[in-house]
């Protein structure tokens, strides 16, 4: 099997996996308990905290526990938006491609009668500190902006949006699910007043989360209960969880440098060659990129049929985001950059980790231009392209 | 659970009666590239009888399967049959397909409709409208 | 170590722990992903749904993941208060010794307009079916009252509940994460509308939960983003989780009774032991009671001293629940159950599970005694009530 | 990390000085029951220095070792320098505190001030009331 799908989820690390055993069997108390068994899980809780802080600039006591990145994006917002709202600042600066768990809660605030300004992304799906700096308003409550796209791997310029929020004195929150243990992350450095990321994005297990909000951000319950998380986040910690994503991070941004450097050789090769394809074109920043990343529409081809031929010669990849699969429409991110719908509707994204070898992409390379041609070669669309019946669009 | 069933995976990775008929007697086309998903049907009748069938498909694995299947379920069979065809036929005869597919089979019972109706119209023959719905009946494109 | 603070926390099972590992090292898949390695997620996932669903009488359909009890207990009060606001309902009922979870949403709700009534739980910790019906009003949109109560283990008449419920056309909700596992949960023949559990209470994984809800009853999103869990609960699915409760409820729930009746057994054994202290007295209902909960009050002493010095001779156990621990306001259980703030602050809660044996029981009945008197001796209140200077309340 | 401290639970585990002095010079007591702690003091003075401290504590496990570390602070001292012992030389005695425990160390220095107290009353020595707040500075009841 070619796992090139990393990007939807990734195969634990074998540190993460022993340091869930670890807990499940030996540090298994509740982390409220008194008795040793309790404060030995709590303990090991603790010790997540100040190892995941470390890797992100933070301190512990700025981390907060969640059960994944969708449940930290949607608690920064809410808590952003209540504290702009006590103010009397109800707009709220965010992109047109951001995850659904931003751009959805978005839109409850807007029902909420939240004023929601989606800064569009161009054709390399970016926005400028500029574009951030011209939309602040007097009653801008917050500016949420993704450090890198999950459909096609642009990196944002954070550090400077931060400092242009910094400046203004806005809140500044950023999904950086796909960014942490694959691109350095410096909350502190980079004006970052919130960030969310998803442990099982870099090797840690699903249903893990970490809300970072710095020292003197209030941040609002979504769950109400016990007085876990310092009040900030009510349930029975999940211990094993915390412990296996600190060990995933830290163990991904030890090596987060040689990772890069072997991943992004192996995107450049894919992209080299899935370029030769006629009418396909790469999407997202060929330059400010995920290194792993590689995602291309190719023009008279739907991507579900793309995915399972590819899946039939053992390759895992993705068409749009896995999360949206179940819906018909086409990816609001290939839209927001410009892509016709016919041609969102043929995209492949392929998302590399460490663990992808040359072999890897020298498979894909026969694979998806036969399969391509294979699939053109039955579409009516493709046919009137080429007898000149409709105008090509890449 | 698989996404499909076995059967939509064989007519997928196996559609049958794929291609064009040069000299058809009626095409028929829906959907479109907007929603993802265009069926061509080309027919040759002989006696009032499908005595061939192809069709190209730019779709999802479900549009691809729902046509191959359409098009073993018409062939050989005389119009008026043709004209039962039923998109819930379709997905049975798939073994079902997942409820946000359903739309692939009823875009094939309508491109075979289609291309009933073109050739009843390029033989002059009268034909019932409410035997040849738009492509619009599909809800894939309202979702 | 003994441990006997079961209703804090449980250990994995064995079952629990390798349906975990070999999500982690097979089925790691992204259950939204369309190739093979994610459709085996997404069965897995489905089976434990069904799984589940059958434990509790229920369809899978009905079935939603949350990461816990809290979470769950909240979005259904935040669901069923959202459906009455819709129609001006707004009152709730519910009783004055839930779990926190349960009561600060309520309060939450409280400040956002409704009108929120406790029921009082009487000197054993249960309400009536009659006091419910009583309570009814044409504006109630919700009833919710726990299945067994985590600090006393009474359980209280939920059938009896539901029917006045279902009679009166009010949605009924329970927060069965004491029960499950440890009682008989049938949602149909109970007429339950919506039910919480939380899978580490019954020997699965912490970090995990269900929300039952009857078909017909729409859920509120807490967590908004991509469109797992039919769209009721956004986030990756933390599927090992998943697999790991439908492992551990299976289990449980295949020796309901046999370990109820051995745990019964000890529970009876400490409560007759304990009863001879003078001056104590149990807590909760002594025959509706859960089958692992013995709870006392010890006058003159107060509770985390006799659990520090239990915890010394090997014994775990807690005082109060474990999440209000780091507070320092008595229990708001035993207050609801009439026990005064003195005696409040001297509990001890000892909860098994089918683990605990015959020799547990012999090493705690020698251990509490031996401290409580130690205790009181250096106790100015003790002191005070043996000279007569002050009252005994027990 | 362990909820307290090893000094915290050594002189939990072994408090000094615990019991009753019955012919004691002075004895405070504060706290009250509904707040879970309370602390008793009894003290024997000679010359102006104590020459016995024993105490008597319902409370948690730092209220226990509060009460023991105080008492172990002021035993030998002269009177004047009992009075400057506060909660922070009491917390600090005993490596620190959870900050929601503080209010142990708070009563601990207000039992052995009201013992002082006590002792000054009993000798009819005039005494300064900024040198003994009641019971009320602690803010355990109040949160
Ligand atoms: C009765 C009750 N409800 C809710 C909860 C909350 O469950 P969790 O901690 O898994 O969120 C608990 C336990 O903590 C409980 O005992
Ligand atoms: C950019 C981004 N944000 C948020 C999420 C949500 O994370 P999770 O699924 O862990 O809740 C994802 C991935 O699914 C993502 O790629």
């Amino acid at each position: 099997m070619i796992y090139a799908d990393n990007a939807a989820t990734t195969k634990m690390s074998a540190a993460a996996i022993s340091a869930m055993l670890n807990c499940m069997e030996e540090s298994w108390g509740n982390p409220s308990s008194l008795y040793g068994l309790g404060q030995r899980a709590s303990e090991t809780l603790q010790s997540a905290r100040e190892r995941i802080a470390a890797c992100i600039g933070a301190s512990p006591k700025e981390i907060t526990f969640t059960s994944g990145g969708s449940e930290a994006d949607n608690q920064a917002i809410r808590s952003a938006a209540l504290l702009g709202a006590r103010k009397g600042k109800r707009h709220i600066i965010s992109t047109a491609f951001e995850h659904h768990a931003v751009l959805h809660t978005l839109k409850k605030l807007e029902d909420e009668g939240f004023e929601i300004e989606l800064l569009p992304v161009g054709k390399l799906g970016t926005v400028t500190a500029q574009q951030v700096a011209d939309a602040i308003r007097t009653d801008t409550a917050l500016v949420t902006v993704m450090y890198a796209n999950n459909e096609i791997g642009s990196i944002l310029p954070v550090s400077e949006i931060g400092a242009v929020c910094r400046e203004r004195g806005v809140l500044f929150h950023t999904d950086a699910v796909q960014a942490a243990g694959h691109l350095p992350v410096d909350v502190k450095t980079q004006n970052i007043d919130m960030l969310s990321l998803s442990a099982h994005k870099f090797h840690g297990p699903k249903g893990a989360g970490v809300l970072y909000a710095r020292q003197g951000v209030p941040l609002t319950r979504l769950i109400e209960g016990g007085a876990q998380e310092r009040g900030r986040r009510a349930g029975t910690e999940n211990v094993a969880a915390a412990a296996g994503m600190a060990a995933a991070l830290e163990e991904t941004c030890a090596h987060m440098e040689e990772n890069a450097f072997k991943v992004s050789a192996l995107r450049e090769r894919l992209i080299a060659g899935l370029s030769q394809i006629p009418h396909s074109a790469l999407n997202g920043d060929p330059v400010n990129r995920l290194p792993g990343n590689v995602s291309f529409c190719f023009e008279g081809v739907e991507g579900e049929s793309l995915l399972l031929l590819l899946d039939d010669r053992g390759i895992c990849a993705s068409s749009g985001s896995a999360c949206t699969s179940g819906s018909l429409d086409p990816s609001h991110v290939l839209l927001a950059i410009g892509r016709p719908h016919e041609v969102a509707h043929g995209s492949l994204r392929l998302s590399l980790c460490e663990e992808n070898s040359e072999a890897d992409a020298a498979a894909i390379l026969k694979a998806v231009p036969e399969i391509v041609a294979y699939l053109r070669n039955m579409s009516p669309l493709w046919k009137d392209k080429i007898s000149g019946k409709r105008e090509f669009v890449l | 659970m698989a996404l499909y069933s076995e059967k939509v995976m064989d007519h997928f990775r196996n559609p049958r009666n794929v291609g064009v008929i040069e000299d058809a007697d009626g095409v028929g086309e829906v959907g479109n590239a907007v929603c993802g998903d265009i069926m061509k049907i080309y027919l040759k009748i002989e006696d009032g009888i499908v005595a061939d069938v192809k069709f190209e498909t730019f779709g999802c694995g479900s549009a691809i399967a729902s046509s191959s299947m359409a098009t073993e379920l018409v062939k050989g069979k005389p119009l008026e049959q043709v004209l039962q065809l039923t998109n819930k036929a379709v997905a049975e005869a798939l073994d079902g397909l997942p409820a946000h597919k359903l739309h692939c089979s009823v875009l094939a019972e309508e491109a075979i409709r289609a291309a009933v109706k073109d050739y009843y119209e390029r033989q002059g023959l009268p034909c019932s409208p409410k035997d040849f719905p738009d492509c619009g009946s599909c809800e894939g494109c309202r979702r």
